[in-house]
């Protein structure tokens, strides 16, 4: 499902905006966004396949502890 | 690439909108019970002191935006890795308020609704908007913001004949203790995120002071919480108020008037939603535009889609449930953006005086700089 | 692109060396409208001086037959030309030929286009000029009520299709110099002239200079009809709103003037262009002016109302009945419950479908001859809506919302191409994401309204500025002593439209 | 080039109205109406969840509403209510539900689970009326024979707004249920149900209310208690107070109706007791009389208020009386103490239990007789 919509989406980014991009030769844009699409692409692979993506909330909810010395409530 | 300009008006608006924005669904309960709506006026009050620094750094380098400002400060190198940092941030955070409307969108309603849906969804109308462009963002919280004051006006009065006002009391029973903690957590939550915008601070209207903008949203979004927190105590009471997920959307539930107009809450919660997209787009603009500086993109507009569905994908496994997303907002989140928040407007602001100071030495006029 | 140059490049081709000899250069007039049997040559003789020939060309039917007869054909034949040694065309031009308008020229482009245009073509032995006299003359229709543009109190009358009389007609209205009319010719091959009004010191001349630089840009065929042109040159082409108005009312065309806007009259076609166009206009009549402001604003607000009822009641509907029925009052859930039984389609299928039923009953009436109104009306509203409901097929709630969709849709005529693309749009959503979709799909709709531009104006301008004066115009009708300025941006300097209250 | 378009506009326009599969879009007819729940505890320790559904069916050109029950089993009550698919084909929805019956024995070992899955749920609402059934199993409320309304919740929902007139049932919804359940110092409140038979047919009767402590039930008020019980909790907005007047004899008795009503309850502290006062103003209208005594002036409109004011003052005592021996402090006095008295309360409220039991109420009346109808005189009888 993931992987399906996703699709869908950079399909219509691509033709939206990538292609205009490319032709106006405007090229930090489009590797970055090339860049984007591909991170995007491969969260949406990963997601579909149920691998578990490391969230940041975990080891930034370790660091502040460790930081400010307090006990999870 | 012609300049982007927001009046005056619309800039509060704005900032309004978002300092009321997610707190609609991550209210904010917690320890200080019925005494929260104290909480926020003390937020407000410490507030006052942080925004003064954010309006005070926006005036001093007028039409510069916070990644330019810290590029002039800190040089190349260094200004490029905070504004690495500060992106995180602000993609982060973005990321996370997509989560809370997907997730209240999910628990309230479409609950068998794959959750990427609903947050791609989201996605596509926050990259919409963020793609047109700040004067766009600006001229549509200009319609939505009086919808919504008359949405949260007519839920008012039709509650009013709900509101008991002995459930306010008894004031400060469990002392000021609780209360300080929570105002800590809305002081960060959404008062000291109005340093978002000094990402463009630089598109205000030349005329328009910073301070204005700031201290009149800041204190009308505050007062706004502040009355709705207590509108929720006096409609369902402090115990009520904190077992809820969704206190606000479930005060909205209850009103009704004679025997026909019961069950409204889909207006609270359109309301609800339209409030938390404003600051979702607000974070993921910055966002985008902190991207496109890192790689001297001229044009934002180009890379603003890829940039926000990348946020709303990644707001899925972001956490695992809404309960997590709740306690992480309320127990980590006013430590993690206290170096965002705090540290780097109060460095910037220092190392801005000190070297506009010796410029002013040898220069000696400037006049731009002698603007305050 | 490349086609239209060929042609422009055969017309090149096609022209006309004037020679000495008279009948040189008729025949090369001949060979240019070959095959055309309205081209007509008259060859004539001065009475007094029978070797003084001449020969008119004209086309029949473009020309008032008692023009060319009276002041063309009667004096130079019976003028005595004898009198005068030095008879050439300069004398003729000059002291012959009775006409308001006689122009000498040797460009073959223009004697071709006069005589297409309805002018006729003095040729003269022994001479390399030849002389254009206007002699225009056809039958046009006389003005009459427009049909879009129905008022309750105000002038009944309507553009026409010739431009030269439009022009007169907001000439009459407006009596000052600073009314500027600039006429252009546009299309390769039609040449179709086209007129461009303002008001100078009003208008503003930014506008004014993307208008013409756009124009300039257009390479067509041809223009036939203004709508065509308009859409060659708006901005967000690909929007479903237009933001270039039209106008069928000459007080209207000149309000807008007064208001710094500028008029493209596109001649051929009764329906004036108004430029800048904001959405605000779409909700305006007229008759606002005419009548008491309450009841303006009154009818205004209610116009706004029915515009956001058109586009979301179906929407809403579906997403009531298939999301949200704990929303839906109990009573009024079960009643429409009850009108449900046993219907076989899906909410969303018998909605959009209902819509589309709708708009093909909109269209034949459009395009139905008047007399056969009556059969449709009782055709479609009473056969197939009740026998749809009776035999089951659609529920009767849905026909109701329906029912109001169009009637609050034709409250805002003109707005009807973003309208029925919105509402199908959002009813989708409303499928797909319940009131959220919906509400997404909103939001989407105003960003796009916040992104268009009228040749530079924001689409939203008095919506979006969060200025009270802003709104005294549009979202009602305050009394007139109120609206002191122009609106901003559309006009330039001279934003002072009337002085203290009341005419003090 | 175009023949890559070409895939990617099929990919675009065909793959969403494949994707728009069904989720959460459900057609209303595939629903059952609930309009009243009945939750029972079955002899297994499963629940017994009745629901009464309104069945759609046109009739001409009008829809009817058919109340239809379906019972169903489980091992919780969202179980039992989805295990309802089991016996009737389309799906229980509850968001339509008014009514929740619990029976008393399930009130009796506690209502926490019932309230429990009636807020979390997002489809129930939080304003429904959780009644209690004084009586064997609540699913029987539904095989009573309705006056007015088709269907039975409607009815007990209709008479629940209707008593406000008579103030003899306490008007209870389920937000208001929970937040008595969280805070300390008040117990919980529902009104009661049973079963009457008048002619032959079993109809529904209000009767008083049903005394919580936590979230046990463990009594019942009768009718007029619970009026006086209304008093209290200032939530009376009309109905009638009778005075006994002259001898007991005599059996003279004299109606009032009250016009309004307002009560103030304040507590104090003082040399280490807390007291509660009751202020209570009344004003009334003589509507009845029923003796031979004659009111012809203010003086002997003064003397029954009077007679009337002490009157209630005995009848809200004994109603108190009542609450403090079974302990459970339905009238919320300890949450006034809470807010008035804060520090009281810090020190005092954990035992508030044994401090309510012998907790002093003293309680003013203040009745005020506006007028006495359209007469000026009693009734004179020729002798």
């Amino acid at each position: 499902m993931v992987l399906t919509s996703s699709l869908v989406i950079i399909t219509a980014l691509i033709i939206i905006d990538l292609i205009p991009i490319y032709r106006d030769q405007q090229w930090k844009a489009f590797f970055v966004y090339c860049f984007f699409l591909t991170i995007f692409l491969i969260l949406a692979v990963l997601m579909e396949y149920n691998v578990k993506i490391p969230s940041p909330a975990e080891p930034i909810r370790s660091i502040v502890s460790f930081i400010f010395g307090f006990e999870q409530s | 690439m012609y300049k982007e300009i927001i009046s005056q008006k619309q800039a509060i608006v704005l900032m309004i909108t978002f300092i009321i924005g997610s707190n609609t669904i991550l209210v904010m309960g917690g320890k200080s019970k019925q005494d929260i709506w104290i909480a926020v006026i003390f937020a407000i009050a410490a507030a006052c002191v942080l925004v003064a620094v954010y309006a005070r750094i926006a005036k001093l380098f007028p039409e510069k935006h916070l990644f330019e400002i810290l590029d002039i400060l800190f040089g190349k190198v260094f200004g490029r890795i905070i504004v690495l940092f500060f992106a995180w941030y602000l993609f982060h955070i973005g990321a996370a308020i997509v989560k809370n409307i997907s997730e209240f969108i999910r628990i309230i309603s479409l609950d068998s609704t794959p959750v990427c849906i609903i947050s791609l969804m989201t996605g596509i109308v926050i990259a919409y908007a963020v793609r047109s462009g700040l004067e766009v963002m600006g001229r549509l919280i200009s319609i939505i913001f009086p919808i919504w004051i008359t949405g949260t006006l007519v839920l008012t009065i039709l509650s009013i004949g709900q509101y008991d006002i002995n459930r306010l009391k008894p004031v400060l029973y469990e002392g000021l203790e609780p209360v300080i903690s929570d105002a800590f957590r809305l002081f960060a939550l959404p008062f000291a995120e109005t340093v978002v915008f000094l990402c463009f601070a630089g598109s205000f209207q030349r005329k328009s002071s910073p301070y204005k903008i700031y201290y009149y949203s800041l204190l009308v979004g505050g007062f706004y919480l502040a009355i709705v927190v207590a509108r929720t105590v006096m409609m369902i009471g402090a115990d009520n108020l904190s077992m809820f997920m969704y206190p606000l959307y479930v005060t909205a539930r209850l009103i009704r008037v004679g025997n026909f107009l019961e069950k409204i809450e889909l207006i609270s919660a359109v309301l609800i939603i339209s409030c938390t997209f404003t600051k979702a787009t607000v974070y993921l603009f910055s966002f985008t535009k902190g991207v496109a500086y890192l790689f001297n993109i001229r044009d934002y507009h180009r890379i603003a889609a890829p940039s926000v569905f990348l946020a709303s994908i990644y707001s899925i496994p972001l956490y695992e449930s809404a309960i997590e997303m709740i306690k992480w907002a309320q127990d980590i989140f006013p430590y993690y953006s206290i170096p965002f928040q705090i540290i780097l407007p109060v460095a910037v602001w220092i190392t801005a005086e000190i070297k506009l100071r010796k410029n002013k030495n040898t220069t000696a006029e400037n006049p731009q700089n002698q603007a305050m | 692109m490349k086609e239209t140059q060929t042609t422009a490049e055969n017309n090149v081709n096609k022209s006309v060396i004037m020679l000495k000899a008279l009948k040189d250069n008729v025949k090369q007039f001949k060979d240019i409208f070959q095959n055309d049997d309205t081209f007509m040559i008259r060859y004539f003789v001065n009475s007094y001086q029978s070797q003084i020939r001449f020969c008119l060309l004209y086309l029949e039917g473009m020309i008032d037959a008692e023009k060319i007869y009276n002041s063309i054909i009667k004096p130079l034949i019976q003028t005595n030309l004898s009198e005068n040694k030095t008879t050439n065309i300069d004398t003729i031009m000059n002291q012959v030929i009775i006409s308001h308008k006689v122009e000498k020229t040797q460009d073959s482009d223009a004697l071709i286009s006069a005589i297409i245009r309805g002018d006729s073509v003095l040729l003269m032995e022994n001479c390399y000029d030849a002389l254009i006299i206007a002699s225009k003359g056809w039958k046009s229709r006389s003005t009459t009520e427009p049909e879009g543009e129905k008022v309750i109190r105000g002038p009944r009358e309507g553009f026409v299709e010739p431009l030269m009389e439009n022009l007169s007609m907001i000439r009459r209205r407006l009596a000052t110099p600073d009314l500027k009319f600039k006429i252009m010719h546009i299309g390769v091959r039609t040449k179709t002239k086209l007129g461009i009004c303002y008001i100078d010191g009003i208008a503003n001349k930014q506008i004014l200079g993307e208008l013409l630089e756009r124009l300039n840009k257009v390479k067509i065929d041809g223009i036939l009809l203004s709508g065509s042109l308009a859409e060659l040159i708006q901005d967000a082409p690909y929007s479903p709103f237009e933001t270039i108005g039209s106008t069928e009312k000459p007080d209207v065309a000149a309000a807008n003037l007064l208001e710094g806007r500028i008029l493209v009259i596109v001649d051929g076609t009764p329906h004036v262009l108004v430029l800048p166009y904001l959405l605000e206009q779409f909700f305006q009549s007229d008759d606002d002016y005419a009548l008491n402001f309450y009841f303006s604003s009154f009818s205004r607000m209610l116009r706004v109302l029915s515009f956001i009822l058109t586009v979301t009641a179906p929407a809403i509907y579906v997403a009531l009945l298939t999301y949200h029925q704990e929303m839906i009052p109990t009573p009024l859930l079960m009643s429409i419950l009850a009108a449900r039984q046993g219907i076989p389609f899906p909410t969303i299928v018998e909605t959009l479908g209902l819509i589309l039923a709708f708009e093909v009953l909109r269209e034949t009436g459009i395009r139905m001859p008047v007399s056969l109104a009556t059969a449709l009306s009782i055709l479609g509203a009473l056969v197939l809506g009740t026998a749809a409901v009776e035999a089951r097929i659609v529920s009767a709630t849905v026909i109701i919302v329906v029912a109001l969709t169009g009637l609050t849709g034709l409250m805002t005529q003109k707005l009807k191409s973003p309208v029925v693309v919105i509402r199908i749009f959002l009813t989708i959503l409303a499928g797909l994401m319940g009131i959220y979709g919906v509400l997404y799909g909103i939001i989407l709709v105003l960003t796009h309204l916040c992104t268009i531009r009228s040749f530079g104006v924001p689409y939203l301008m008095s919506y979006t500025s969060l200025r009270p004066e802003d709104l005294l115009d549009t979202a009602m009708r305050t009394p007139i002593w109120f609206l002191k300025k122009r609106p901003r941006f559309i006009s330039s300097s001279n934003k002072i439209r009337q002085a203290n209250r009341r005419g003090n | 080039m175009k023949r890559i378009i070409k895939i990617l506009l099929y990919i675009l326009i065909i793959n969403p109205l494949l994707l728009t599969s069904c989720w959460n879009y459900r057609e209303a007819d595939n629903l059952t109406l609930v309009r009243g729940l009945a939750i029972d505890k079955a002899e297994d320790n499963n629940y017994l969840v009745s629901a009464e559904t309104a069945d759609m069916h046109e009739e001409g050109m009008e829809g009817k509403a058919k109340s239809v029950i379906i019972e169903s089993k489980g091992e919780t009550i969202f179980d039992a209510v989805r295990n309802a698919i089991l016996v009737n084909v389309p799906r229980l929805y509850l968001g339509h539900t008014t009514v929740v019956v619990i029976s008393q024995k399930l009130a009796q070992e506690g209502v926490t689970p019932v309230m429990d899955f009636l807020t979390r749920d997002h489809e129930t609402r939080l304003e429904m009326h959780p009644v209690i059934y004084q009586g064997n199993e609540a699913k029987e409320i539904f095989k009573a024979k309705p006056f007015t309304a088709e269907i039975i919740s409607e009815e007990i929902r209709d008479m629940l707004y209707e008593q406000k007139r008579i103030s003899k049932a306490v008007q209870v919804q389920i937000y208001e249920f929970m937040e008595c359940l969280a805070s300390e110092g008040v117990s919980g409140i529902m009104p009661v149900v049973r079963l009457e038979e008048i002619a032959g047919e079993k109809v529904i009767r209000l009767c008083g209310t049903a005394v919580f402590k936590k979230d046990k039930l463990i009594g019942y008020l009768d009718e007029d208690e619970t009026k006086y019980l209304c008093f209290v909790l200032d939530e009376v907005e009309g109905g009638v107070l009778t005075v006994n007047v002259g001898s007991k004899e005599d059996n003279g008795k004299i109606t009032l109706e009250i016009l309004k009503s307002k009560t103030k309850v304040k507590p104090s502290y003082k040399e280490d007791k807390i007291t509660i006062e009751i202020k209570i103003r009344i004003r009334a209208v003589l509507d009845e009389v029923r003796t031979r005594i004659k009111f012809n002036d203010q003086k002997d409109l003064d003397e029954l208020a009077k007679i009337a004011g002490e009157q209630l003052k005995g009848h809200i005592e004994n109603v108190i009386k009542k609450a403090q021996n079974s302990n459970s402090d339905i009238f919320g006095f300890g949450l006034q103490v809470k807010r008035s008295l804060p520090k009281v309360w810090k020190e005092k409220g954990k035992d508030w239990d044994k401090l309510f039991r012998e907790l002093e109420v003293n309680i003013i009346p203040d009745i005020e007789i506006v007028h006495t109808g359209l007469l000026i005189k009693s009734v004179e009888v020729g002798e």
